[in-house]
C-alpha cells in the first residue's frame, strides 16, 4: 500500500504528526468521489441523466426521458425514500439496528387509516393523527423489545414483521378498503402544478411536497440539529460509552423505532392516497417494502454497524434507483426491462459499496 | 520455530528495522524509524503519546504494512505482510488493547490460531495441560481457563493476552504497554517471565510509560519522538529524567499537589458502609469540596467498583450514599450527572470514545444541555466554542476539532474524554485510572488540570493502580484490599506503607523488597 | 421551461416513434410476468398483432405487486402508446393511473381482471364470474359424487377475482349441492410449495375431506401434488384453475380431475383485437366476428364488457390441444 | 470427551471438559420443550397431527430450510449474514430443473450440478465479502438482486414443465422415505451432525467462533480470516444447491419463478430461533434444526386446527419472541449470578 501520489513530502520539523497537505482541486474531488458515498451517488445520478438524455436524443428510447417523466417517477420515490429514512434512523441507532417490519406496519396502519377515514368517515385530520399514533405504537413494540428487553433488532422486527402482516390481513378480512372517501383521497398524491412558477416546471406528484420534503427536512433537523440526533449517533457509535456519558440509551434507541413506526404510518397514508385504496398487503406484497428500504439506506451510505448515516445519502440513493428503473423501462422493452431493474439495483449496490470500501483504506478513512 | 533453536551469532541483530515510514491518510505516524534488537536483550521503546511506538511494532508484527523501509531478521531481508508472516518468524505480540474473543473461554483464547490437534481434531486435554502452566506463569488462577474472557476484568484480559503470546515458542516477544493496567505485584510476575525468556535467547521489545520500571528490566532503550527514532542507548547510561527529556525534547518540570490550596469545604460525598454484592462491602469514605481523595488498590480490590457505584454504574446493595447532604441512590449515570457528578471511565476505548465521531462531538456529547442555546437544539457555534476551548485548555494535539477521535493517539484521546467531563464543571469528579497509558508530559498536564479543578472547589475522587500517581495528587489516600478499605493515609505516606496495606502484610514485604523504588528518582521523573 | 406539457400536444410527446410508421400500438401490462398464463396471453396478443397489423407491447413486473405494475403503466403513458390494457393487481389503485392515461389521450382497457371504478372503455372478460365459480364447483362435485366436504386453497389473500370466484362457489355449493360443504379456505400466496403443504394439512385436519380446489395457477398443481404424495388418488379429488401443461401429469394420473380455464391464447388475441378497435374508434357490436375461432364474441354495452365465452373444462381429452 | 490422554490428571480432565460450552445448549433444551408441548397439544386437539401422513410432509418441508440454515449458522457465527439464499435457490433450482427436462440425467449428476452451481454463487458472495471490505448484508442484498435477475433470465419468461421424477428419492412421496423417514430430512440430520462436530472439535470450526467474536483479534492471532469467511459462504452455497434439489423434489412437476422467494427470512428465522447470536461468536446448528421444526410446526398446526391460515405467521412471530426471549432471560440470569 503506497501513499496517495499527490501527497508531497512535508517539512519534517512540524510540531505535530498531523499534516494536511495542500493538494490540487482535482485530487481532492477524486478522493471525495472515491470515499464519500454522497458524492459518488450525485455523480452517478448526473451520469445516468446524461447517458439517458443522449440515448433519448439518438432515438434509442421508446419514450422521452424528459423532466415530466422524471417528475412522474418521483411518485415511487416517496415511499422508498421515506422508509429509507426510517431505516437510516434505526440503523444509525446501532447495536445491530434494523427494522424489517416497516412494510408490515405500512399494511397495518394503512388498514387503520382506511377504516377510520373510509368506513367510520372521521375527519381527515383525526384519522391521520390516530393512524400516526397507531404507527408509533407498532414502532414502540419494536422499541421496547429491542431497547428495554434487549432483543437483537433483526429478530424483534422479523417477529413483528410476521405478526403485523398477519394482523393486517386478519383485521381487514383480507379485503382492501376502497370506500368513496378513500378513492377521492387520491388527490393527496396526484401530480400538481405549482403556483406561479408551475407553468414552466414539470408536474410533480403532490406527495413529494406534502409527504417527502417535510419528512426529509424534519429527519435532517432531528438527526443533525437536535440533542436527540446527537444521542442517536452516540449510542450507535458506542453504546457502552453512551451509558457512561449518561445519555439515556434505552429511551433514545426506543424512540428510533417509534419514529420508524411513525414514518411507516405516514407512508401508509401516502400509499392509500396513491393507490386510492387501503390494502392489507400494501407494504408486504411482492418483495415487500422493508428490503428495498434497507437496500436504499445502505446504498445511501448508512453503515450497518451504526453511528454513520446521512439524510442526503438516502435521498440521493432513492432518486438514483427510481430514475434508473424508470429509464430502464424506456430502454428495454418487454419482460427483460423489469428483470434488468433487478440487475441494475444489485450492480449499483455492489459497485458503490466495493468502490468506497476498497478506496477508504487508500485514503485512510475510518 | 526459528530463533530459539538456532540462535544468531553473537553480536548479530535479531531484528533490524531500517528507515521505516508509515502514513495514515494525512497523518504521518512514522517518518523515519530505525530499530536494532539483539538476541536475548530487553529493548525498551519509549516516547510521548502519539510518538509512533505502537505503529512501529504493528509493522513488525504484521498488523500494519509499512509504506517504506526494510526489515531484517537474523541478517536476512524479510517481508512481513501479515500477522501469519510475523508469527511464522517467531514474532509474538501483546497489543496495547487486548485482542481477545469475549464469548470464548480463556483456554480457547490462548490457543486460537495455534490449536493442538490430533487426527484433525482439537486435543482439548493437551491444551488444558498447557493452560495449567501458562496460567501459573502469568499469575492467574487455574479456574479462569473455563471462564469466557468477556467476563474478566481488563487487567485479567491483559494477562490472558500475555499467556497467549507465551503459548507459542517466540524468538521475539513484543509487549506494548503491558504494565499500564497491571498492579505492581503482577508486574513483578511479568518481569520474572521476561527474565526467564531472555535467558533462553528470546528478544523482548518492551513499551512503557512507567519509566522507572525500565531500569529494572531493560538493557537498552530507544526513544521516539514525532514519528522518529531519536536515539538508542544502554539504559545504564541514562536516568529517568534524561529519558523524559529526550522524549519531549526539552526540560520536564512538575510539582506535587500544592497543599496550600487545601482549604477544604463542606463534604460533598459521603459513603456509609456502602456495599455492592460481593464486589465491595463496608466502605466508608468522604470527599469534601476542594479535596482530592485517592483510592489505591490492586486489581480485584474493588476500588474501581466503588467509583462506578458512586456514578450509578454499579448497583448499591447496602449502606448509604450521601451526596450534597441527602441520601441518594443513582440507578444510572444519567441520574448522577443530573446532580453534577462526572466520571472518567477506566477503559478509554470501550467506555469512553465514540470512535468515528469528531473530537468536538466527543467533547460535547456528555453535556448536551450546555450545547443547546434552545433546549433540545444543537448550537453549532457553541459546539465549536466549547471544543476549541477544551482543546486549548488541555493542550490536545489536533489540527482541528473536526478530526475523528479514532485518528488520535491514546494519550490525546484520553484528554478528549477528560475534557468531556469538564464541559459542565462538576461538583464531584470521579476519575478511574486517569492517566493509564498516558505519556509523562500529558500525565503531568492531567494532574495539573485535576488539581486546578479541586482548587476551584470541585470534590475529586481518584481510583488508580499507579502508586506514583496516587502519591502525587491525593490530599488523602485510601487503600482498598479485597473489597474493603484497608487503610487511610495522609499525603505524606510512603510507598512501602501503601504497598503493605494494599497487598496485605507478607506480600507487602515481598513487594517492597523486590521493588526498590527510589522515591527520589520517582520524584525526579515527575520534576 | 423544463416541461413539454404545453409544447408537444398530448399523447405522443417524445414517444411518437413508439408506434413505428403510423402503426397502432397496443400495450398490455399483465399482473406478473413469466407465468404461463400471461405469457400465453402475450402469445395470443402477438398473434393478433401479426394478423391485424398493429404493434403489440408486453411488459410485466417480476412480482405481482401493484406498485411495480404502476411503474410500468407510467412508462407506457410516457411512451405515448395508443392503447393501454392492464390486468390490474389491485383494481382500485389502477383507476387513477388509467385516468392519467386517458387524460394523455390514450385509450384504456382492462383484461383478465377488471377495474370497475375506472375510466376503462372496455373490459375483456375471459368468462363470467359465475361461469368460473360454477364450472369449478360442478367439475369437483361431479368427481366427488355430488356430496362431501371440500376445501379451497387460494393464493393472494387480496386477489379480487379469486375472491369473487370463491364467493360464487360458496353460494352455488350451498344452493345446488346441499350435501356438500366447504370446510376451510386457506391462502398460500403464489407459492406452490406452500399450497402443497397447506393442502396436506387440510387433508390431515379433515380426514373425511374428499375434495380440494386450487384456485389459481400455482395452487392447482399444488393441491394435486399433495393428493398424489399422500397416496389418496381416487379418495380425494381436486380441480383447479391450472394452465394445461402444468396440469397434464396430474390429469393423467387422476390426482386432478379437471382444470377449469379458458383458451388463454384466445383471450390474448381478443385483447389485442379489442385494443385495435379502440384505437381505430370502431364500436363493438353485440356479437363480434374477431377471427375464425372467435366468430361470435358477445359484447355487453351496460357493463362495457367483451366476453370470451364459457369457461373451458380441461381434462386428459383436450389437454394436448394447448402448448402452454 | 472420550479420548483423554492416560497421563492427564483429574483436574486437567475436568478443565478440558469445561473449556467448551456444553454439548447441548440451554436454548436447544427450551426448543425441544416447546416443540414437545406443541406436538402433544396438537396431537390432542387435531385429528391427525401426529400421524405419519402429517409428520412426514412436515419433516420434508423442514429439510431445505434447516439444511440452508446450517450454512447460515456458519455465516452468522462469523458475524456475517446471507440474504441472497432465496435468489441462489432460484438459480440452482431452475438450472437443475431445466437440465433434467432436457436430458435424461441420473440423480447424482443433477445433485452435483445443483451443488456446484450453489457453491459458485456462494464463492462469489464470499469473495466479495472477504476481500471487498464491505459488510455482508450489503453485498448479499446486492447479489440477491443479481441472482434473481439471473434466475429470471434462465426461466426465460416461462415455467419449467414436466420435470421428471429423477429426484423423487428426496421427495414427499413413498419413494422419498425409508422406514417412514423422509430421505431429505435424514440427510439434513446427518449434515447437522457433521456440522455440529466440525464446529465443536476442529480448528476450522473454532476459528469461525473466533472470527465472529473479534475478527481483528482472530487476524492478529494468525487465523486466516478471509479464506475461512469465504468458505463459510461457499459451504452455504453448496447446501443451497442440495436444498434446491429437495425443493424441486417436494414440489410439483412444474417449477415457476416464485421458487426460493422469501426463503432467506425463513432460514434466518430458524437460525435465530435456534439461539445463534446475530452478532456472531455464539450459536449452534442443532438449535437451527429445532428452530426450523418449530416454525413449520406452528404453520402446519394453525391450518390443521382449522384456524384462518392468515393467523399462522402471527404465531410464528409470537414464538420467535418467546423462544428468543427465554434465551435472553437465561442470559440475564446467568450474568446476574
Ligand atoms: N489507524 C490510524 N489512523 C490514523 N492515524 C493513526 C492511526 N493509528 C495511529 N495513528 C496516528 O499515528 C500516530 C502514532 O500513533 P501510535 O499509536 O503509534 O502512538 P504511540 O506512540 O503508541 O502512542 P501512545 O503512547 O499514546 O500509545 C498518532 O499521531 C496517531 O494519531
Ligand atoms: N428519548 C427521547 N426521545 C426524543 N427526544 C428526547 C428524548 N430525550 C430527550 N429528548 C429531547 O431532548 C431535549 C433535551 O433533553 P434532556 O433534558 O434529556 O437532555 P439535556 O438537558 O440536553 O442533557 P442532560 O442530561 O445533561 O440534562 C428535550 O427537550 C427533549 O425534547
Ligand atoms: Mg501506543
Ligand atoms: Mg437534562
Amino acid at each position: 500500500m503506497s501513499a496517495p501520489p499527490s501527497t508531497p513530502p512535508v517539512d519534517a520539523t512540524t510540531a505535530t504528526n498531523v499534516v494536511d497537505p495542500p493538494r490540487s482541486w482535482a485530487s481532492r474531488a477524486l478522493q471525495a468521489l472515491l470515499t464519500q458515498r454522497i458524492v459518488l451517488l450525485a455523480v452517478l445520478i448526473v451520469i445516468l441523466l446524461g447517458v439517458m438524455t443522449i440515448l433519448d436524443a439518438s432515438g434509442l428510447l421508446s419514450g422521452s426521458y424528459n423532466a415530466d417523466y422524471l417528475a412522474a417517477a418521483l411518485i415511487s420515490a416517496v415511499p422508498l425514500a421515506l422508509l429509507g429514512l426510517a431505516q437510516l434512523i434505526v440503523i444509525t441507532s446501532g447495536r445491530g439496528g434494523i427494522d424489517l417490519s416497516v412494510g408490515s406496519m405500512v399494511s397495518l396502519t394503512g388498514i387503520v387509516f382506511g377504516y377510520l377515514y373510509g368506513i367510520l368517515e372521521l375527519p381527515l385530520v383525526v384519522a391521520i393523527v390516530i393512524t400516526v399514533l397507531a404507527g408509533a405504537l407498532a414502532g414502540a413494540v419494536n422499541g421496547i423489545l429491542v431497547s428495554y428487553i434487549g432483543f437483537p433488532a433483526l429478530i424483534a422486527t422479523l417477529a413483528t414483521f410476521y405478526m403485523y402482516r398477519s394482523l393486517a390481513l386478519v383485521v381487514s378480512g383480507q379485503k382492501p378498503i376502497n370506500a368513496p372517501a378513500i378513492q377521492q383521497f387520491y388527490d393527496a398524491a396526484r401530480a400538481v402544478e405549482l403556483p406561479v412558477i408551475g407553468g414552466v416546471l414539470p408536474l410533480v406528484p403532490l406527495g413529494v411536497f406534502t409527504f417527502l420534503l417535510p419528512a426529509i427536512v424534519l429527519v435532517w433537523l432531528g438527526m443533525n440539529k437536535t440533542t436527540w440526533g446527537r444521542r442517536v449517533y452516540a449510542i450507535g457509535t458506542n453504546d457502552v460509552a453512551a451509558v457512561w456519558a449518561g445519555l439515556g440509551n434505552k429511551s433514545t434507541r426506543a424512540s428510533a423505532y417509534v419514529l420508524s413506526g411513525v414514518i411507516s404510518s405516514v407512508v401508509a397514508i401516502y400509499t392509500v392516497a396513491q393507490f386510492a385504496s387501503a390494502r392489507p398487503d400494501a407494504g408486504t406484497s411482492g418483495n415487500g417494502m422493508a428490503l428495498p428500504a434497507i437496500t436504499i439506506a445502505v446504498l445511501g451510505g448508512v453503515a450497518i454497524t451504526g453511528g454513520i448515516g446521512r439524510v442526503a445519502g438516502v435521498v440521493l440513493a432513492a432518486l438514483l434507483i427510481v430514475w434508473l428503473n424508470a429509464g430502464i423501462l424506456l430502454l428495454v422493452p418487454g419482460n427483460e426491462g423489469s428483470q434488468l431493474q433487478l440487475f441494475a439495483l444489485g450492480a449499483v449496490l455492489v459497485f458503490a459499496a466495493l468502490l468506497n470500501g476498497l478506496t477508504k483504506r487508500k485514503y485512510g478513512g475510518i | 520455530m526459528p530463533g530459539t533453536t538456532d540462535p544468531a551469532p553473537p553480536g548479530a541483530a535479531r531484528i533490524e528495522l531500517t528507515d521505516i515510514h508509515k502514513n495514515y491518510g494525512g497523518v504521518r505516524a512514522i517518518r523515519h524509524a530505525d530499530l536494532i534488537v539483539a538476541p536475548g536483550e530487553v529493548h525498551a521503546l519509549v516516547g510521548e503519546n502519539g510518538a509512533g511506538k505502537s505503529t512501529l511494532i504493528k509493522i513488525l508484527s504484521g498488523a500494519e504494512r509499512a509504506d517504506g523501509g526494510t526489515i531484517r531478521y537474523d541478517g536476512r531481508d524479510v517481508t512481513i505482510s501479515s500477522t501469519s508472516d510475523a508469527i511464522g518468524l517467531g514474532v509474538q505480540t501483546v497489543y496495547q488493547e487486548p485482542q481477545l474473543f469475549p464469548e470464548l473461554s480463556v483456554a480457547e483464547n490462548v490457543f486460537v490460531g495455534r490449536e493442538i490437534t490430533r487426527a484433525g481434531r482439537i486435543d482439548w486435554s493437551a491444551q488444558a495441560e498447557q493452560m495449567h502452566t501458562l496460567l501459573a506463569t502469568v499469575g492467574l488462577p487455574d479456574r479462569v481457563s473455563t471462564v469466557p474472557v468477556g467476563q474478566l476484568s481488563i487487567a485479567e484480559q491483559q494477562q490472558v493476552s500475555i499467556a497467549k503470546a507465551l503459548a507459542a515458542e517466540a524468538s521475539v516477544l513484543i509487549l506494548d504497554e503491558p504494565s499500564a493496567i497491571l498492579t505492581d505485584s503482577e508486574i513483578e510476575v511479568l518481569f520474572a517471565v521476561i527474565r526467564r525468556l531472555t535467558g533462553t535467547g528470546v528478544s523482548v521489545i518492551y513499551i512503557s510509560h512507567r519509566l522507572d520500571e525500565l531500569f529494572r528490566i531493560a538493557d537498552r532503550v530507544t526513544v521516539m519522538r514525532d514519528g522518529r527514532t531519536i536515539t538508542t542507548r544502554p539504559i545504564a547510561e541514562l536516568s529517568v529524567r534524561q529519558i523524559a527529556e529526550l522524549m519531549v525534547g526539552g526540560i520536564v518540570t512538575a510539582s506535587r499537589r500544592d497543599d496550600a490550596a487545601a482549604s477544604r469545604g463542606a463534604p460533598v460525598l459521603r459513603l456509609e458502609s456502602l456495599a455492592s454484592g460481593d464486589r465491595f462491602h463496608g466502605v466508608d469514605l468522604q470527599v469534601a469540596a476542594g479535596e482530592i481523595v485517592g483510592v489505591y488498590g490492586l486489581i480485584g480490590s474493588g476500588a474501581g467498583d466503588v467509583a462506578a457505584a458512586v456514578y450509578g454504574m454499579v448497583p448499591v446493595t447496602e449502606g448509604t450514599l450521601w451526596y450534597d447532604g441527602g441520601a441518594r441512590r443513582f440507578a444510572n449515570p444519567r441520574q448522577a450527572k443530573r446532580e453534577g457528578i462526572s466520571m472518567l471511565p477506566a477503559n478509554r476505548s470501550a467506555q469512553g470514545s465514540f470512535a468515528f465521531q469528531s473530537i468536538a462531538f466527543n467533547i460535547t456529547i456528555g453535556a448536551l444541555g450546555v450545547l443547546s442555546a434552545v433546549r433540545g437544539w444543537v448550537s453549532g457555534r457553541r459546539e465549536t466554542a466549547i471544543a476549541d476551548d477544551m482543546i486549548a485548555r488541555l493542550s490536545i494535539k489536533t489540527p482541528s476539532a473536526r478530526q475523528p477521535i479514532s485518528a488520535m493517539s491514546g494519550g490525546n484521546a484520553q484528554k478528549v474524554i477528560l475534557a468531556r467531563q469538564l464541559v459542565q464543571p462538576p461538583r464531584l469528579l470521579v476519575l478511574a485510572e486517569p492517566t493509564q497509558g498516558v505519556d509523562i508530559g500529558a500525565k503531568e498536564e492531567i494532574h495539573r488540570i485535576v488539581s486546578g479543578l479541586a482548587d476551584d472547589g470541585a470534590a475529586v475522587l481518584v481510583t488508580t493502580s499507579d502508586l506514583g500517581e496516587v502519591l502525587r495528587i491525593s490530599d488523602r489516600i485510601l487503600v482498598m484490599r479485597e473489597g474493603r478499605i484497608a487503610a487511610e493515609f495522609g499525603p505524606d505516606a510512603s510507598q512501602v506503607q501503601i504497598l503493605a496495606a494494599a497487598a496485605g502484610d507478607e506480600r507487602a514485604q515481598e513487594a517492597a523488597g523486590l521493588a526498590p523504588i527510589d522515591p527520589d528518582e520517582q520524584e525526579g521523573a515527575a520534576g | 421551461g423544463c416541461t413539454s406539457r404545453d409544447t408537444g400536444g398530448t399523447a405522443d410527446t417524445g414517444g411518437a416513434d413508439a408506434g413505428g410508421d403510423g402503426d397502432v400500438t397496443v400495450a398490455f401490462v399483465p399482473k406478473l410476468q413469466g407465468i404461463p398464463y400471461f405469457e400465453a396471453m402475450n402469445t395470443g396478443g402477438q398473434q393478433a398483432a401479426d394478423d391485424l397489423g398493429f404493434e403489440w407491447l408486453y411488459q410485466g413486473p417480476t412480482t405481482a405487486d401493484a406498485a411495480a405494475q404502476a411503474d410500468i403503466v407510467r412508462s407506457f403513458i410516457q411512451q405515448g402508446v395508443d392503447v393501454l390494457i392492464v390486468a390490474p393487481n389491485d383494481p382500485d389503485s389502477m383507476a387513477p393511473l388509467l385516468q392519467e392515461a386517458a387524460d394523455a389521450g390514450i385509450k384504456v382497457a382492462t383484461s383478465d381482471t377488471d377495474a370497475p371504478n375506472s375510466v376503462r372503455e372496455v373490459f375483456v372478460n375471459q368468462a363470467s364470474v359465475e361461469g368460473i365459480g360454477q364450472g369449478l364447483t360442478d367439475a369437483l362435485l361431479e368427481a366427488m359424487g355430488g356430496s362431501g366436504k371440500y376445501a379451497i386453497v387460494s393464493c393472494g389473500e387480496t386477489a379480487a377475482n379469486l375472491n369473487a370466484w370463491i364467493e360464487v362457489q360458496e353460494a352455488y355449493t350451498a344452493e345446488e349441492y346441499p350435501d356438500a360443504e366447504i370446510v376451510d379456505i386457506v391462502y398460500a400466496g403464489e407459492d406452490q410449495a406452500a399450497a402443497t403443504a397447506m393442502a396436506t394439512d387440510l387433508m390431515n385436519a379433515h380426514p373425511d375431506l374428499t375434495g380440494l380446489v386450487g384456485e389459481c395457477t400455482s395452487s392447482a398443481p399444488g393441491v394435486a401434488q399433495a393428493v398424489r404424495d399422500a397416496g389418496k388418488i381416487g379418495e380425494v379429488f381436486t380441480v383447479g384453475l391450472g394452465t394445461p401443461q402444468s396440469m397434464k401429469d396430474y390429469l393423467e394420473d387422476g390426482s386432478s380431475s379437471a382444470s377449469i380455464l379458458w383458451n388463454v391464447e384466445q383471450l390474448g388475441y381478443l385483447t389485442g383485437w379489442a385494443g385495435l378497435q379502440l384505437a381505430e374508434g370502431n364500436g363493438f357490436q353485440d356479437t363480434n366476428d374477431v377471427s375464425e375461432e372467435l366468430s361470435a364474441v358477445e359484447y355487453f354495452p351496460d357493463e362495457k364488457q367483451l366476453l370470451l365465452g364459457p369457461a373451458l373444462r380441461i381434462t386428459t381429452e383436450n389437454v394436448d390441444e394447448f402448448d402452454y | 470427551m472420550t479420548t483423554t490422554r492416560p497421563e492427564t490428571g483429574p483436574v486437567v480432565q475436568a478443565t478440558a471438559r469445561r473449556i467448551l460450552p456444553p454439548a447441548v445448549t440451554g436454548q436447544e433444551w427450551v426448543l425441544v420443550g416447546v416443540i414437545a408441548v406443541l406436538w402433544v397439544l396438537l396431537g390432542i386437539f387435531t385429528p391427525a397431527f401426529l400421524s405419519p401422513g402429517s409428520v412426514q410432509p412436515l419433516l420434508v418441508a423442514v429439510a431445505p430450510i434447516a439444511l440452508v440454515g446450517v450454512g447460515m449458522t456458519f455465516i452468522i457465527l462469523t458475524a456475517g449474514i446471507d440474504v441472497s439464499v432465496g435468489g441462489a435457490i432460484m438459480v440452482c433450482a431452475v438450472i437443475t430443473a431445466k437440465l433434467m427436462v432436457g436430458a435424461d440425467v441420473p440423480l447424482v449428476v443433477a445433485v452435483l450440478v445443483a451443488v456446484v452451481t450453489g457453491t459458485l454463487l456462494g464463492l462469489l458472495n464470499g469473495f466479495l465479502i472477504a476481500y471487498g471490505r464491505v459488510h455482508a448484508i450489503i453485498i448479499t442484498f446486492g447479489t440477491a438482486n443479481l441472482f434473481q435477475f439471473l434466475g429470471l433470465r434462465i426461466f426465460g419468461s416461462s415455467t419449467v414443465n414436466g420435470i421428471p421424477s429423477t429426484l423423487e428419492a428426496f421427495g414427499r412421496g413413498e419413494a422419498g422415505r425409508t422406514f417412514g423417514i423422509p430421505h431429505s430430512f435424514a440427510i439434513t440430520v446427518v449434515v447437522v451432525a457433521l456440522a455440529w462436530w466440525y464446529l465443536r472439535y476442529t480448528r476450522g470450526g473454532r476459528h469461525l467462533y473466533a472470527i465472529g467474536g473479534n475478527e481483528n483479534a482472530a487476524r492478529l492471532a494468525g487465523v486466516r480470516v478471509r479464506p475461512r469467511v469465504m468458505s463459510s459462504y461457499a459451504i452455504t452455497g453448496g447446501l443451497v444447491g442440495l436444498a434446491a434439489c429437495f425443493i424441486i423434489a417436494a414440489g410439483t412437476s412444474s417449477l415457476d419463478q416464485s421458487v426460493g422467494a422469501g426463503r432467506e427470512l425463513a432460514v434466518i428465522a430458524a437460525v435465530v430461533i435456534g439461539g445463534t447470536s446475530i452478532l456472531g461468536g455464539r450459536g449452534s446448528v442443532v438449535g437451527t434444526l429445532f428452530g426450523a421444526i418449530l416454525v413449520q410446526t406452528v404453520l402446519s398446526g394453525v391450518t390443521q386446527l382449522g384456524w384462518p391460515s392468515q393467523l399462522g405467521f402471527l404465531f410464528v412471530g409470537l414464538f420467535i419472541i418467546v423462544a428468543v426471549g427465554t434465551d435472553l432471560l437465561r442470559e440475564k440470569a446467568r450474568k446476574k449470578k
